[in-house]
């Protein structure tokens, strides 16, 4: 999967939960959840979206590094490649 | 993950074939051409010779006679493969399988069920003209009593009859004539697939499209192409054409509001019509636009290539239908 | 002879429109029927009915708008005679029964307004727009359509929402003084967030003037209780995962348990509940909150906690709850999140007695043991109605939370 | 094929032609009683009688065994009478009711039942030719050495299921015996208006099959070519056609006219009813006495009486059951 997959992947996840924002708006270091004003009931929700989607295994510890775009997606292409 | 492997469909089918024969003794495969001249479309070259006369079977050009036979057979405890050269000439047999067939369980008061299995070459795009490029799924569709299949992947054409030989009752195998020398992937031990529900074969938020047989490569390809674009589609492979799995479809319905059904069968009374009727009476609620139909265009399927092109709905087509629909 | 009322599904419900009879006279009603679609300022709600019988007449006309309390329909029980008289309890003198047939068919099954253009021609809408412009009272006359033909769908009525929040963010100054007068005629246009904006104003407004609160606060150590949930969720996949929240529910069920005077209602007088069934404040993206209660919350494990969780805020925010969902609660717990305030006060939800509020959690120096520490820390308060409990009552319900958070693995 | 000559003396003792006389007054009463009821309303559909032919069916049976597979038409009240099915679960089929041999789901064309290898029933003329030689084929594949016997009728011979099914046959050496009931009308067309060729017994050697023609309305000489047919079945495994000519006394079904034959020449035809034919040969060789006749028809009256009796007694299925029986309930296949 590439780049622009893996980020189309995560406009679509995070527009099923805010369907008001438009995701693609979104700056690379902006706070995801801040931004799109998402509570921690849906931040999980886009947790498991994600890891179910992509099947990857994101562990708690690692929640950190999904805060915003440009972390997610280095986070995810990693683990994607490993 | 599994390893995986390169088959075409034809070795898909065939190694079904095999498998079922060396597994299961009372497995026989009777049909036209099926021994010496190898099968119409080279499906069982050279079983007659791994396996013999008894249970590579040719028969006369009586679809009647032979498809009947397969159905005694099985009422008498053995488990025939029937092979219908196509489906063109199943219209012979259609007495046996829906008179007999389809109705001996019912009529006995549950005593007598028939496992009996029918493939079917079938399916357009090979200039075979009107009377060779018939899509008779609805007709078989239409009958409680059997079971019908729709073979639209690798995966399928690998799994499928093994399963179905597995069925107390008749199930029918539409099988795709101009798939045979495609190839895809498949996983190594590819084996027995389940029969009764459907398939989300690429999931997607934007657009169901509901489709079978040849129709799920196409679909696939067409939903490619519309990723470009930002779409994102659903492709749902129905495999079962009877019983019908609803609940598939209706929980992609319930997700994207939105449903193309692609089919090549001619649209009037189709496949098409019946899924369209079920998201209507089961998921009016959830449509944001009504169903849309791409079938097979209503005139007996001329010979020359690009008529024939036009008669069924191409990869270009469902592209072109589904950005009408969203981005109109 | 039963006499089924128009129920109340909050403090803040006075009134409701009957929309659509779900069972006709002669039907066998069993416990958990839904009875009827009744609109309500919260929306179309579900009506269930929780006795036996068979229903023998109805007595509203769909479209009528009725006060809670007004005998809606008479269901025979099993042990009653087949009779036609009408007890007269309750029923309204002002509101004179109007006999079904006098309502035109067609209008019945549509709560919002006439869905007609000024021309009288016909409003195009996907049935999906529909049903979520329904469920929001949006009067599509006046939504423009973008699909085929013109016809309004899913998009056109999100556009309509969206626009509706923001003009709402604007104007926020004061919620309650300025929000308009509440006007039954022109109800049906008012977006479901105004809608709701409204509910919840009506409900706090009398909280404030009916209730004495007092306030109680105690900061928690929360280490423990975070260490517990992070060894927790290494075990559980993704979607097994646990939130703080869920913790907190447990923790705030078993106090209750020890502290049962908090476990209940003042209608003229302290009355305990016997299921501790927890309210949880749900905030909605288009404004507004709704209250879905977990029932029986101190059986429930911590992880059947989460799992109700899953299972009621998605559909809070679909409006899809059922009404026994949205009435049971006895007691009210509010919780901030990540990035929030320090500290919420609540406003106790009438008849309850009680509502318990969690701050962020966050980094504090604090002094245990005769150490200055960095640890997690929660701010948690209690406002309570002084007509009900005291202060002890209260500072023993907050000593019992703390220890029940201090050991999580207990819970 | 010649046909026999003169009245053989087939050895009968006394108990057998008893049990034959008895399967032919069963079969006689019962279609009679069956007319009855129709016009009651008890019996609805189709109702094919076989009034006048009990002759084949009797005859027939006693050359087959019990793992014999048989297949009828729409007209196999004899047949499955003949062959040993509980009288009363046939007229309980009829009535509609569950305990009927197919739980009333078929009604009179569709009596079936597995236990005694009767699969049916089928109602779809030349329908169940093909199924036969299946049914053959299998037993062949499969080392038994069971007969099928497949019940058609001259009408049936003009379907291309008939040729196809005896080119099967032949090809294949499937041990089927067909056993065509030529009763001159296909429905209300004589055979003269339906085949190019009326001697249908001409139409077995085309296809390598070995033939013969019998007076079915004589009970002794169906059973010698019965028995002659079975036998050389068992001993090649090859297929056998036998015709078998007879008459039917009855109107087609219940609601025909009979305008294309004449009185006469249905009055003709009785005068070679097989009953009192038969009754006149186990008295004049003294197998039986007047007595006994009196006192087995008594006995059939019962019997069809308490058939009647069963069936009005029985209990219909309820509605809740009507998708019963389109797919296997029992999933072992």
């Amino acid at each position: 999967m590439n780049e622009e997959s893996i980020k189309n992947t995560i406009f679509q996840l995070l527009k099923r939960i805010a369907p008001e924002h438009d995701p693609s708006t979104l700056m690379p270091d902006e706070n995801i959840r801040e931004a799109l004003n998402i509570d921690s009931f849906d931040a999980l929700q886009f947790i498991v979206a994600i890891s179910e989607k992509l099947n990857v295994d994101i562990p708690e510890e690692d929640y950190g590094k999904t805060a915003t775009l440009k972390s997610l997606m280095a986070y995810l292409q990693q683990k994607m490649k490993s | 993950m599994s390893k995986m492997k390169t088959i075409t469909y034809r070795e898909a089918l065939k190694s079904a074939i095999r498998e079922a024969l060396q597994k299961d003794e009372r497995v026989f495969l009777m049909g036209e051409d099926v021994g010496h001249y190898g099968g119409a479309f080279a499906v069982s070259k050279g079983l007659l010779k791994e396996f013999g006369p008894g249970r590579i079977m040719d028969v006369p050009l009586s679809e009647s006679g032979f498809t009947g036979a397969g159905i005694g057979a099985a009422l008498a405890g053995m488990r025939p493969i029937v092979e219908i050269m196509t489906v063109n000439f199943s219209l012979l047999a259609m007495d046996q399988i829906i008179n007999n067939a389809a109705t001996l369980l019912h009529m006995s008061g549950g005593q007598l069920n028939v496992p009996v299995v029918i493939r079917m070459g079938c399916g357009i795009g090979r200039q075979l003209a009107a009377q060779h490029s018939h899509s008779w799924e609805p007709f078989y569709a239409h009958v409680p009593g059997i079971n019908v299949l729709a073979v639209g992947t690798h995966e399928d054409a690998r799994g499928m009859l093994l399963t179905a030989l597995e069925s107390p009752d008749p199930v029918i195998l539409f099988e795709y004539t101009s798939m045979l020398n495609l190839e895809a992937e498949i996983i190594e031990d590819a084996g027995a697939v389940d029969i009764c529900k459907a398939k989300v074969r690429r999931e997607g938020i934007d657009l169901s499209l509901i489709t079978y047989g040849t129709g799920v490569y196409k679909s696939l390809e067409a939903a490619e192409v519309l990723s470009k674009d930002g779409m994102d589609i659903e492709v749902i492979d129905l495999r079962v054409l009877r019983p019908l799995d609803e609940e598939t479809f209706l929980t992609s319905i319930a997700k994207t509001h939105k449903a193309l059904v692609v089919e090549d069968a001619w649209k009037s009374v189709s496949i098409s019509s019946e899924i369209s009727a079920r998201i209507m009476e089961k998921a009016f609620f959830e449509l944001d636009l009504p169903v849309e139909r791409l079938c097979g265009v209503e005139v007996p399927i001329p010979y020359p290539k690009h008529l024939e092109d036009a008669s069924v709905p191409q990869v270009q087509d469902i592209v072109e239908k589904v950005r009408k629909i969203l981005k109109p | 002879m039963i006499s089924f009322k128009m129920p109340s599904l909050g403090a803040d419900m006075e009134d409701g429109t009957l929309v659509e009879w779900r069972k006709q006279p002669g039907d066998l009603l069993k416990r958990g029927d839904i009875i009827a679609d009744v609109d309500t300022q919260k929306g179309l709600i579900e009506i269930e009915f929780f006795g036996e019988g068979i229903l023998e007449k109805h007595l509203v006309a769909e479209g009528e708008k009725i006060p809670v309390g007004t005998v809606m329909a008479l269901i025979r029980g099993e042990s009653d005679e087949i009779t036609e008289e009408i007890p007269q309890e309750n029923i309204p003198d002002q509101e004179k029964m109007v006999e079904p047939a006098k309502v035109e068919e067609g209008k019945i099954k549509v709560p919002v307004a006439s869905p007609q253009k000024a021309g009288g021609e016909r409003v195009r809408i996907s049935p999906l727009a529909k049903k979520i412009a329904e469920a929001h009272q949006l009067d599509i006359s006046k939504i423009s359509g973008t699909g085929p033909d013109g016809a309004i769908v899913k998009a056109d009525i999100d556009k309509c929402l969206r626009e509706g929040q923001e003009k709402k963010a604007k104007a926020k100054t004061d919620p309650i003084v300025t929000e308009p007068r509440y006007e039954p005629e022109s109800k049906l246009a008012i977006p479901e967030s105004e809608a709701i904006r409204k509910a919840v104003a009506a409900a706090m407004s009398r909280s404030n003037q009916d209730i004495p609160h007092y306030y109680l606060e105690k900061r928690i150590d929360f280490s423990k209780a975070m260490l517990w949930l992070k060894e927790a969720n290494k075990e559980r996949s993704v979607q097994q995962r646990l939130l703080p929240v869920a913790l907190m529910i447990k923790a705030v069920a078993k106090a209750l348990d020890d502290v049962p005077d908090l476990n209940a209602v003042w209608e003229d007088g302290l009355e305990r509940k016997n299921e501790i069934n927890i309210g949880f404040v749900v905030s909605l993206r288009t404004g507004g909150i709704m209250l879905p209660a977990i029932l029986n919350a101190d059986t429930l494990s911590v992880d059947g906690i989460m799992e109700r969780l899953n299972d009621l805020i998605p559909r809070a925010r679909a409006f899809k709850l059922r009404s026994s969902e949205l009435s049971k609660s006895t007691f009210t717990i509010t919780s901030i999140g990540e990035g929030g305030a320090d500290k919420v006060y609540g406003v106790i939800y009438p008849p309850q007695v009680g509502i318990v509020g969690f701050g962020e959690i966050r980094d504090e120096a604090i002094v245990a043991e005769g150490m200055i520490g960095i640890k997690p820390v929660v701010d948690v308060t209690l406002a309570a109605d002084h007509r009900a409990t005291d202060g002890l009552i209260g500072s023993k319900f907050l000593a019992s939370l703390n220890k029940y958070l201090q050991n999580p693995e207990n819970l | 094929m010649k046909k026999t000559q003169s009245k053989s003396k087939f050895p009968v003792s006394k108990a057998e032609g008893k049990r034959l006389l008895h399967q032919m007054q069963l079969i006689r009463r019962f279609e009679e009683k069956s007319a009855e009821v129709y016009t009651e309303t008890k019996i609805r559909g189709f109702l094919h009688l076989y009034v006048g032919e009990e002759a084949v069916a009797v005859g027939v049976m006693q050359a087959l065994k019990e793992e014999d597979y048989i297949l009828s038409t729409y007209r196999e009240h004899g047949h499955a009478l003949a062959r040993g099915m509980d009288p009363g679960a046939i007229m309980a089929e009829m009535y509609g009711k569950v305990e009927g041999c197919a739980m009333g789901r078929g009604g009179s064309m569709h009596l079936f039942d597995k236990n005694i290898h009767f699969y049916g029933g089928n109602a779809i003329v030349g329908g169940h030719l093909p199924m036969a030689v299946g049914m053959a084929l299998a037993s062949k594949k499969q080392g038994k050495k069971n007969v099928t016997c497949c019940f058609f009728g001259e009408g049936a011979a003009a379907e291309g299921e008939f040729h196809e099914s005896m080119n099967l046959a032949a090809l294949w050496d499937a041990p089927v015996l067909f056993l065509c009931e030529n009763n001159l009308y296909a429905m209300g067309t004589a055979l003269e208006y339906t085949h190019s060729e009326q001697q249908l017994e001409k139409k077995g050697p085309t296809y390598g099959i070995e033939t013969a023609t019998v007076n079915g309305m004589d009970l002794l000489e169906v059973m010698k070519a019965a028995q002659k047919a079975v036998d050389y079945i068992r001993e090649t495994g090859k297929p056998y056609f036998l015709v078998c000519y007879t008459y039917r006394f009855r109107a087609h079904s219940m609601f025909d006219a009979e305008l294309y034959r004449d009185k006469a020449e249905v009055e003709e035809w009785k005068k070679q009813d097989p009953i009192p034919q038969f009754k006149k040969y186990l008295l004049k060789e003294q197998l039986i006495t007047e007595k006994e006749i009196a006192s087995l028809e008594e006995a059939v009256e019962k019997e069809v009486a308490a058939a009647v009796d069963f069936a009005e007694n029985g209990t219909w299925e309820p509605i809740e059951d009507l998708c019963r029986f389109v797919y296997s309930e029992n999933q072992e296949p």
